[in-house]
């Protein structure tokens, strides 16, 4: 069971979190074309390695997060309020 | 050496000292025809669909580890073709009647093993999206049984029937045809038949580029070096997305870990495969006595082939909680898998932007049972350069063209199958 | 117009649970404490003042409880900027989220949203340690600590109140089930109900 | 009664004051406390105690601990057996009873030893080249080879016992109580820190337990009494016997099991039989000690050949001889001790051989003094005798192959120690080769652990104990220990078969597979490692190949011409030991698999008789059978009744979500595809939410209860996902909106109030003026209903005249009782949620999971006129995308049965008239998404998805399901069966 660091509320279990997929996909300008937002919605770099992934602490404090997880060894090396998160 | 039971006899009367090796360890040419990436059941099926088929045996299936070491290795075996959605239905049904005659086609005893798969219904609205799902199947020419809640209890007697249970069962759908294989021999079976029409089967040789001249492939970079041709199919299964990145393809995939175990072996106790959604768990008995079982996905993004212990807990409680005559029976072993879940849970077969380079992957948690289909539409994509009928549908342009095959209705999110 | 007094007529999510009787090698020992009021209160940080004015008492930290001195009223941490506050002074639930949105916050009641029960008893922590991952040595959290988290699959809040003694606040709807495992659970140390 | 025969009269930790009876295969035996199952088998003089997987050989115990793989019994009978039960892990008990497997009719004589005679048809994977063509014929042998494979028998009932799960916390974790284990114990806990110590075995000591070994002068087993005595004393130790640690997962849990009364006679009440440690850790210290390694040479199988430190252990731990004159085969100096150990406790030493061409250490030296003679350079060729050893065959290992026989009924081998690196390798960290130890050592960890002791390679006390100490955290403590300097190993994998060329030389001793077919699957191609294990089975048993993996692939890097570090090694994975299902289920199994959710009126519906239905987690009362009455018959008149006069139902399930914030509209007219802008306070709307897909996902009413503040409603089905969507939106996507959310699910209960005399209960018990002009339909006004606060809403599911009263959860009974009381002479009743369905069928309403079913759009629901062109919202870009609205698309339509009397079953498929269902496939033209006799309109009807179906009303089609011979000619009609127009809901 991963330890995932919430920003609000500390080091939790992962069965407390609901998984929220790739964090670094943007939702796209209202007025973007069909294929921006097909990308948007379907596309993922799915990388092997480190992964900015969103989180949500469903049983916690109701906060989505943005963790930095390696997708191979499954350490986490970051967690980051929405908004807080380094480039 | 053909198998057969007067070889194997003839055999041990000499200690069993002139079988030939399965497969030859060729060394990789300059070049070949079709390079296949990934030795798993689908590419050593499409090689020797290509080689058989199609008369093209100028092929390589390059392998980064050993023969089936991947998802073929460790699934939790069950073929099926109870679909509803029709391009689902049909493509996996190709693959059934394929799977009907693989040991004699292969001359290698697949242990294909037809007892039945058995879904789960544990309320009226499930029973009735499960009655029409096998509705739809007999009117696709797909074998389909509804079964109530007593002729669920006959079938398997050790299932936990009664009304208070917690998701009590009221029906099943059973497709009889169903059952499984064993996944190991489907690898090796396929590898020593495409061997034999002059494949060369290329282990421990990793593709790590792909090399393209003026957006057409023209051949792989590999840990043993630069080996050319003008078609590549990726058949890699939970590494879909890592080598297609190569040709500088994003896809519409997710890898995530799913897990299986097994029981330590016991005598014959359950004979048909039986799988619960409700409950998210699904076991069967291998032919050598364990119990088999599998169930949801970990959910989050991994490469890691290994699993974490909700995942397996929830498996675990919800088969004791169909079958509570099993928890005293000990698991020996649990082991993960990299699937590559698609945004609709549907396959990815067919070409891609980059000339010559086409993919045959998406496969999510139920690839295994598509092996032989898969193998055999990829090698006619392949051949002809353009995807047969029955894999028309699982284009990778879907997802943008609104065409999703989503048997599940769960939206673009790559947790289903 | 019909009987009003039935508006005080508060039927508890427990009312038809079973509740054994408390034993003397009880090892743990549950109890229902209804409170009168338990308001869920987003606070704009514009707001922390007024709101903290108007509850008498500053806001606590992330996750952390208060029992403000002198009141029956607890002050929980439950998220970004979000509190609940709970009174057992006979607040009415509609006056306090009155005050706090005049203080300029926004009040969500939830008093009949969590059912509440006290743990008390030497064997409390092995019965929670048995559905609640998180570490519940005095160390980890002390008398004054409160998280949410799961208890047997069911999202819930805990709060310790000193002398090992817990306050669990359950989704009203699991908590006759959460009720029966607690039950189930604690066989071993043997169960009483106050 | 059997006498212990077989015992010493002295020595062990056994308590000779406790008998213990117990029966194998049906006969009487006598043990001790302290015993276990294994030690008082040998005690008595019991060397046969199985059959094999394949070959169905007899089998004796080769091990003492977790390594044996043979002595697999069935324990107990009936609901509590337990199968292919380790016996030497099994501690006696009084009354135990435990029987042998995998043989008929008896243990002696097993007719399926017949396969071993015709063993040569059955090399590894013969299955693969046989039974292939007809392929039909397969089933039959499969039946066949079923039948003849597995192991122990399933228990015969549902398991009686219960299992608990445990979260735990430490600072260190130490795993294994050996001398290593018990120092880093101690060490920590002297230094304050949380430690728990998990030793899989009864007793803590581990090595010690079973060895004639000094610490600081003193035997070791004082330093170990006085060891766990302080550690006992600490408050913040917590030690954990009879524990294995069988997991470590990722970021330091690890999973153990501990066995709470499976030792005990009668398990007191209240006690879990197992128990699920879940242990977070700060560090681990991995002290688990190494595993000895068998030689492999020809009919090693036979019981009596043992590990020489099975036999050393059986001898100084219990007191047992497990022979009477001893062969004694090392290739390393720990064999010495073994022999000086087995002839302290009694046991001729028939011959010591060294396959070492000379030397020897210390111990050597030592064995010489005791008077032993060791032959060098010598090894068994063979074990002779079948159901027991009676012999070896010993050879010259550089000689010509002749060969000398010994008489004797014990063959105890040594073929080095591989560390125990189990738990190591499955947190990520790596196998070295260690050529002077010919084994595996654990190297570079990945996560917070360290391995210590024999673990870690270094096999001597001194070793294990400062190692021990120095992980602990104080390497000051160790005491100094009774080590001998030894002479370096030699690496043997094999012993050349015997001249005779007689007997199978067996590598993985419980699934049968020998050196030969190593070979084989060396010579046909599947040389990996991993396809070594799968070909010939080797390691794949219950025991995981722990005494036979690395010899296996030894043997297969000498096949291939290559280093074993070159091979490698096959993956280890959990569980260390196997592990029961009852255990990882743990408490939430069962009755408790899933938490119920129950409404706030749940007792009341019980007490009205009412059926339950479940709905996720949820139990809804379906409906109020009266006495003799089907569901259907209950159904059709609530439904009937409600429209005729007027029903309640309970719909607290509905999702219910408190919006606030000055940009609450703004929010609400994204999340739904129509406007929310120029809603006013009191006013409801129905709103439609799509998947940024452009997918429908949810429906459901919100209401303006203030300026900037709103009561959102969501399904039941997705309540959680419509709320943890908002929050996704709030948080990640739009965080310039100020806005509040907050789930009310569980605050508020809600009842509908529906039928033409709806508003007649309503105006009797609410303080408010519920006239239509008053209150006209989708307005909302707060109130007090019999006195309780309330928020009432004139909405309508049903279609009728209808209201929803939602009450804070604890006042909804007194709510329900007060409207059955002054609804009792307007006869008003109750309805369940199939009354309610059959109202939504009516009037065309859709639900989620069958119209809304993941795959549809609003305009395939007919909803497309409320999709907002003027605003962006959730899924308006891709809603447009061609394959959602190209032609061809299935849409929403009702059907009415051709003869208006055959019901149309909700599992129907839809169909032509003239197609013929047989097994080729047809057109499917669409499906019933759902079906029910109308009390209204009189007869059965049907809501149904067909292809472009607004364009074929009139039309007739087949309604069929083949899988219940069913086939209905029926009418396309407009889906909206009752009031097309709302009249009544406006009346
Ligand atoms: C636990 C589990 C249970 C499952 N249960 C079922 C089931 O019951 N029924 C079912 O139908 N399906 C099931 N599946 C899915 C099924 O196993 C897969 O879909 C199927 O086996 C995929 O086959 P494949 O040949 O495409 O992939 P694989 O067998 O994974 O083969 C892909 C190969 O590509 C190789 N490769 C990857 N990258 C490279 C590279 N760069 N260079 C060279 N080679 C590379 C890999 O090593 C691998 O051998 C399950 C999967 C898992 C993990
Ligand atoms: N000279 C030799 O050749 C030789 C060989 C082997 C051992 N030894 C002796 O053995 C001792 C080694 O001490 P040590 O402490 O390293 O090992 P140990 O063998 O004394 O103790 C290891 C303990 O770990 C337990 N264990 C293993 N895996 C476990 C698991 N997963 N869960 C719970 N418990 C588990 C075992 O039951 C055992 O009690 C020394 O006395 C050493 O001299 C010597
Ligand atoms: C259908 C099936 C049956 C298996 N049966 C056994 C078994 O009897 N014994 C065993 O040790 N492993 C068994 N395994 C698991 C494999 O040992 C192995 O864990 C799995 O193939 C994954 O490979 P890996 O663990 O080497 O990564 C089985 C795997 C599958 C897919
Ligand atoms: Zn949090």
């Amino acid at each position: 069971m991963l330890l995932i660091p919430c920003p609000w509320c500390g080091p939790r279990p992962q069965t407390d979190f609901t998984y929220g997929g790739d964090g670094t996909v943007v939702r796209p300008a209202e007025d973007a074309p069909q294929a921006a937002w097909a990308d948007f919605v379907f596309v993922r770099d799915n990388p092997m390695g480190p992964h900015r992934e969103l989180w949500h602490h469903s049983a916690g404090c109701r906060r989505w997060l943005v963790v930095e997880r390696d997708t191979v060894t499954h350490d986490i090396t970051g967690s980051f309020k929405p908004g807080e998160v380094p480039s | 050496m053909r198998y057969s039971f007067l070889s194997l006899a003839r055999n041990a009367l000499t200690g069993h000292r002139d079988w030939p090796p399965a497969w030859r360890s060729p060394e990789p040419r300059a070049s070949y025809d079709v390079i296949i990436v990934g030795g798993g059941g689908h590419g050593l099926a499409t090689a020797y669909y290509l080689a058989k088929d199609h008369g093209i045996t100028n092929v390589a299936v390059l392998e980064k580890g050993y023969l089936g070491g991947g998802n073929t290795g460790r699934n939790t075996t069950i073929v099926r073709s109870n679909y509803l959605l029709e391009a689902n239905a049909h493509f996996y049904e190709k693959s059934m009647k394929l799977w009907e005659g693989l040991s004699e086609d292969l001359n290698y005893n697949v242990m294909f093993s037809q007892r039945g798969v058995l879904n789960l219904a544990h309320s009226d609205a499930q029973y009735n999206a499960f009655g029409r799902r096998g509705n739809a199947m007999r009117l696709n020419g797909i074998d389909a049984e509804l079964l109530d809640r007593d002729q669920v209890a006959a079938m398997v007697p050790d299932l936990d029937c009664s009304p208070s249970a917690r998701f009590p069962v009221r029906g099943g759908l059973l497709q009889p045809r169903g059952g499984t294989a064993r996944h190991d021999a489907v690898a090796w079976g396929y590898a020593r038949a495409a061997d034999a029409r002059g494949v060369d089967i290329i282990q421990n040789c990793e593709v790590t580029g792909l090399i393209r001249v003026g957006g057409r492939i023209t051949g792989v970079e590999t840990t043993r070096g630069v080996i050319k041709a003008p078609k590549v199919g990726l058949v890699v299964a939970g590494h879909t997305g890592h080598l297609a990145a190569m040709a500088g393809l994003r896809l519409p995939i997710e890898s995530h870990v799913l897990q299986a175990m097994v029981s330590e072996p016991l005598k014959p106790v359950l004979d048909t495969v039986v799988t619960s959604g409700a409950a998210h768990g699904y076991i069967s008995q291998s032919d050598k006595g364990e119990l088999v079982m599998g169930g949801d996905l970990d959910f989050y993004n991994s490469y890691g082939q290994r699993g974490n212990a909700p995942a397996l807990e929830h498996v675990v409680r919800s088969i004791v909680t169909l079958f509570p005559r099993y928890g005293r029976v000990r698991l020996m072993r649990f082991w993960g898998g990299i699937m590559d879940m698609t945004m609709d849970g549907s396959p990815i077969i067919g070409t891609t932007p980059v000339d010559g380079l086409f993919i045959n992957g998406g496969w999510c948690y139920g690839g295994f049972k598509a092996t032989p289909g898969s193998g055999w539409v990829f090698a006619q994509t392949l051949a002809k350069g353009h995807p047969h009928r029955l894999n028309e549908a699982f284009s990778l342009d879907r997802f943008a063209s609104g065409h999703a095959i989503d048997e599940k209705g769960a939206g673009p999110i790559p947790g289903a199958h | 117009m019909p009987d009003l007094a039935r508006a005080s007529a508060r039927a508890s999510a427990l009312a038809t649970v079973s509740r054994p009787g408390v034993g003397p090698d009880c090892g743990v020992r549950l109890s229902e404490r209804p409170a009168d009021a338990l308001v869920q209160v987003a606070v704009p940080a514009a707001a922390r003042a007024a709101v903290a004015d108007a509850l008498g008492h500053a806001l606590p930290d992330p996750l952390t409880a208060i029992d403000i001195p002198g009141k029956s009223t607890r002050l929980l941490w439950v998220s970004a900027d979000q509190w609940w506050v709970e009174a057992r002074d006979g607040t009415a639930p509609a006056d306090l989220a009155a005050r706090l949105a005049a203080a300029g916050a926004r009040p969500t009641d939830q008093t009949q949203a969590r059912v509440v029960v006290h743990l008390a008893g030497e064997h409390t922590r092995d019965l929670l340690a048995k559905g609640w991952a998180l570490d519940l040595h005095p160390r980890a959290f002390p008398a004054g600590a409160c998280a949410q988290s799961s208890l047997a699959a069911v999202s819930v809040m805990l709060a310790a109140v000193g002398g090992g003694a817990y306050d669990l606040y359950i989704p009203r709807s699991f908590a006759q089930s959460l009720w029966d495992w607690l039950l189930d659970a604690g066989a071993e140390f043997g169960v009483g109900v106050d | 009664m059997t006498t212990q025969s077989f015992r010493n009269a002295e020595g062990g930790l056994i308590d000779r004051a406790t008998p213990l009876d117990f029966t194998f295969d049906g006969k009487a035996f006598q043990g001790f406390a302290g015993d276990t199952l294994a030690s008082a088998l040998v005690a008595n003089g019991v060397r046969l105690v199985g059959r094999s997987f394949k070959y169905h050989r007899p089998r004796g115990l080769i091990g003492a601990g977790v390594e044996d793989p043979c002595g697999l019994v069935r324990l107990g009978a009936g609901d509590r057996a337990e199968p292919n039960t380790r016996a030497t892990l099994t501690e006696l008990f009084a009354g135990l009873t435990a029987d042998s497997q995998n043989r008929w009719p008896s243990l002696k004589w097993d007719a399926s030893a017949l396969t071993g005679l015709a063993g040569r048809l059955f090399p590894a994977g013969f299955y693969y080249k046989t039974f292939i063509s007809p392929q039909v014929l397969w089933p039959t042998y499969e039946k066949i080879i079923r039948a003849m494979a597995g192991m122990g028998t399933c228990p015969e009932g549902p398991d009686p016992d219960v299992y608990d799960d445990r979260f735990a916390h430490a600072d260190l974790l130490v795993v294994g109580a050996g001398p290593a284990g018990l120092a880093a114990a101690l060490a920590a806990g002297r230094l304050g820190q949380r430690v728990i110590l998990a030793e899989q075995d009864m007793r803590l000591g581990g090595d010690l337990l079973a060895a004639n070994r000094s610490i600081d002068g003193r035997p070791a087993l004082d330093w170990v009494a006085d060891t766990v005595a302080e550690l006992e004393a600490l408050p913040d130790v917590t030690l954990l016997p009879r524990t294995t640690v069988f997991g470590y997962h990722d970021h330091n849990l690890l999973a153990a099991v501990e066995r709470v009364t499976d030792h005990l006679p009668h398990a007191p009440a209240g006690l879990p039989r197992q128990r699920h440690w879940k242990i977070r850790a700060g560090r681990v210290v991995l002290a688990t000690g190494a595993i000895e390694r068998p030689l492999v040479f020809a009919d090693n199988d036979r019981p009596g050949v043992m590990l020489a430190s099975a036999a050393r252990a059986y001898v100084n731990r219990w007191a047992a001889r497990p022979g009477t004159r001893a062969v004694v085969v090392t290739n390393n100096d720990d064999g010495y001790r073994s022999a000086l150990d087995l002839q302290a406790g009694g046991i001729e030493i028939a011959a010591l051989l060294d396959t070492r061409p000379e030397g020897g250490g210390a111990l050597a030296q030592m064995a010489r003094d005791a008077g032993l003679s060791p032959r060098h350079g010598m090894a068994v060729a063979r074990a002779l005798g079948g159901h027991a050893v009676t012999g070896a065959e010993i050879t010259a290992l550089s000689g010509g192959g002749a060969t000398e026989t010994v008489d004797c009924d014990l063959i105890a081998v040594s073929g080095g120690w591989a560390p125990t690196l189990h738990l190591h390798s499955q947190a990520r960290g790596k196998a070295t080769y260690d050529e002077s130890l010919t084994a595996f050592v654990p190297t570079d960890p990945k996560q917070a652990h360290e391995s210590v002791g024999a673990a870690a390679g270094d096999l001597t006390l001194a070793g294990a104990l400062a190692a021990g100490s120095r992980a602990g955290g104080d390497d000051t403590l160790a005491p100094p220990a009774d080590d001998h300097p030894a002479a370096p190993i030699q690496a043997l994998w094999q012993v050349p078969k015997p001249p005779s060329g007689k007997g199978k030389r067996f590598v993985d001793i419980q699934d049968d597979v020998t050196a030969e077919d190593v070979a084989l699957a060396h010579r046909e191609g599947y040389e990996s490692v991993e396809h070594l294990k799968r070909y010939t089975t080797l390691g794949m048993g219950t025991d995981q190949g722990k005494t036979s993996n690395v010899n296996g692939l030894a043997i297969m890097a000498g096949l291939r011409g290559q280093t074993i570090p070159a091979v490698g090694t096959t993956t280890f994975r959990p569980p260390f030991t196997p592990v029961t299902m009852g255990t990882f289920a743990g408490r939430e199994a069962g009755h408790h698999f899933a938490p119920i959710r129950r409404t706030p009126l749940h007792a009341r519906h019980d007490a009205l008789g009412a059926v339950f239905q479940t709905a996720g987690l949820w139990l809804r009362a379906r409906y109020y059978p009266l006495e003799g009455e089907t569901m259907a018959e209950a159904v059709a008149r609530e439904a009937s009744h409600v429209r005729r006069i007027g029903g309640m139902v309970d719909v607290s399930t509905l999702g219910k979500i408190d919006i606030q914030g000055p940009d609450a509209a703004d929010l609400l007219n994204r999340f739904y595809v129509n406007g929310f802008k120029a809603l006013p306070v009191g006013k409801c709307r129905y709103g439609l939410m799509l998947r940024e897909d452009g997918i429908v996902l949810d429906d459901g009413t919100t209401t303006r209860i203030g300026d900037t503040h709103y009561y959102m409603t969501t399904t039941t089905a997705n309540a959680v996902t419509v709320m943890r969507n908002l929050e996704l939106y709030l948080q990640v996507h739009w965080p310039d909106l100020d806005v509040s959310v907050a789930s009310v699910s569980d605050q508020w209960a809600g009842v509908a109030l529906a039928g033409p005399r709806a508003r007649d209960l309503l105006a009797r018990v609410a303080d408010i003026d519920v006239s239509n002009d008053a209150f006209p339909f989708l307005a909302y006004r707060e109130g007090a209903v019999a006195g309780i606060p309330a928020r009432l809403f004139r909405i309508s599911y049903s279609g009728e005249l209808a209201y929803e009263i939602h009450v804070p959860s604890d006042f909804a009974p007194a709510l329900w009782d007060a409207l059955l009381e002054h609804g009792a002479d307007l006869d008003i009743r109750p309805y369940g949620t199939e009354a309610m369905s059959t109202l939504r069928i009516e009037k065309g309403h859709m639900v989620i999971g069958t119209e809304i079913d993941g795959r549809t759009t609003a305009d395939d629901l007919g909803m497309g006129r409320m999709v907002s062109t003027k605003k962006p919202f959730i899924g308006h870009v891709l809603k447009d995308r061609p394959g959602l609205t190209e032609g061809g698309r299935k849409q929403l339509v009702g059907l009415v049965p051709v003869d208006k009397r055959t019901p149309i079953p909700e599992t129907c498929q839809i169909v032509k008239p003239g197609v013929v269902t047989g097994r080729d496939p047809v057109p499917i033209e669409g499906h019933v998404t759902a079906g029910t006799f109308s009390p209204s309109v009189g007869h059965p009807i049907a809501l149904a998805l067909v292809k472009d179906g607004r364009a074929r009303l009139g039309e007739t089609l087949h309604a069929v399901s083949p899988t219940t011979r069913v086939r209905v000619p029926v009418t396309v009609t407009s889906p909206v069966f009752v009031d097309p127009e709302g009249e009544r809901l406006h009346a």
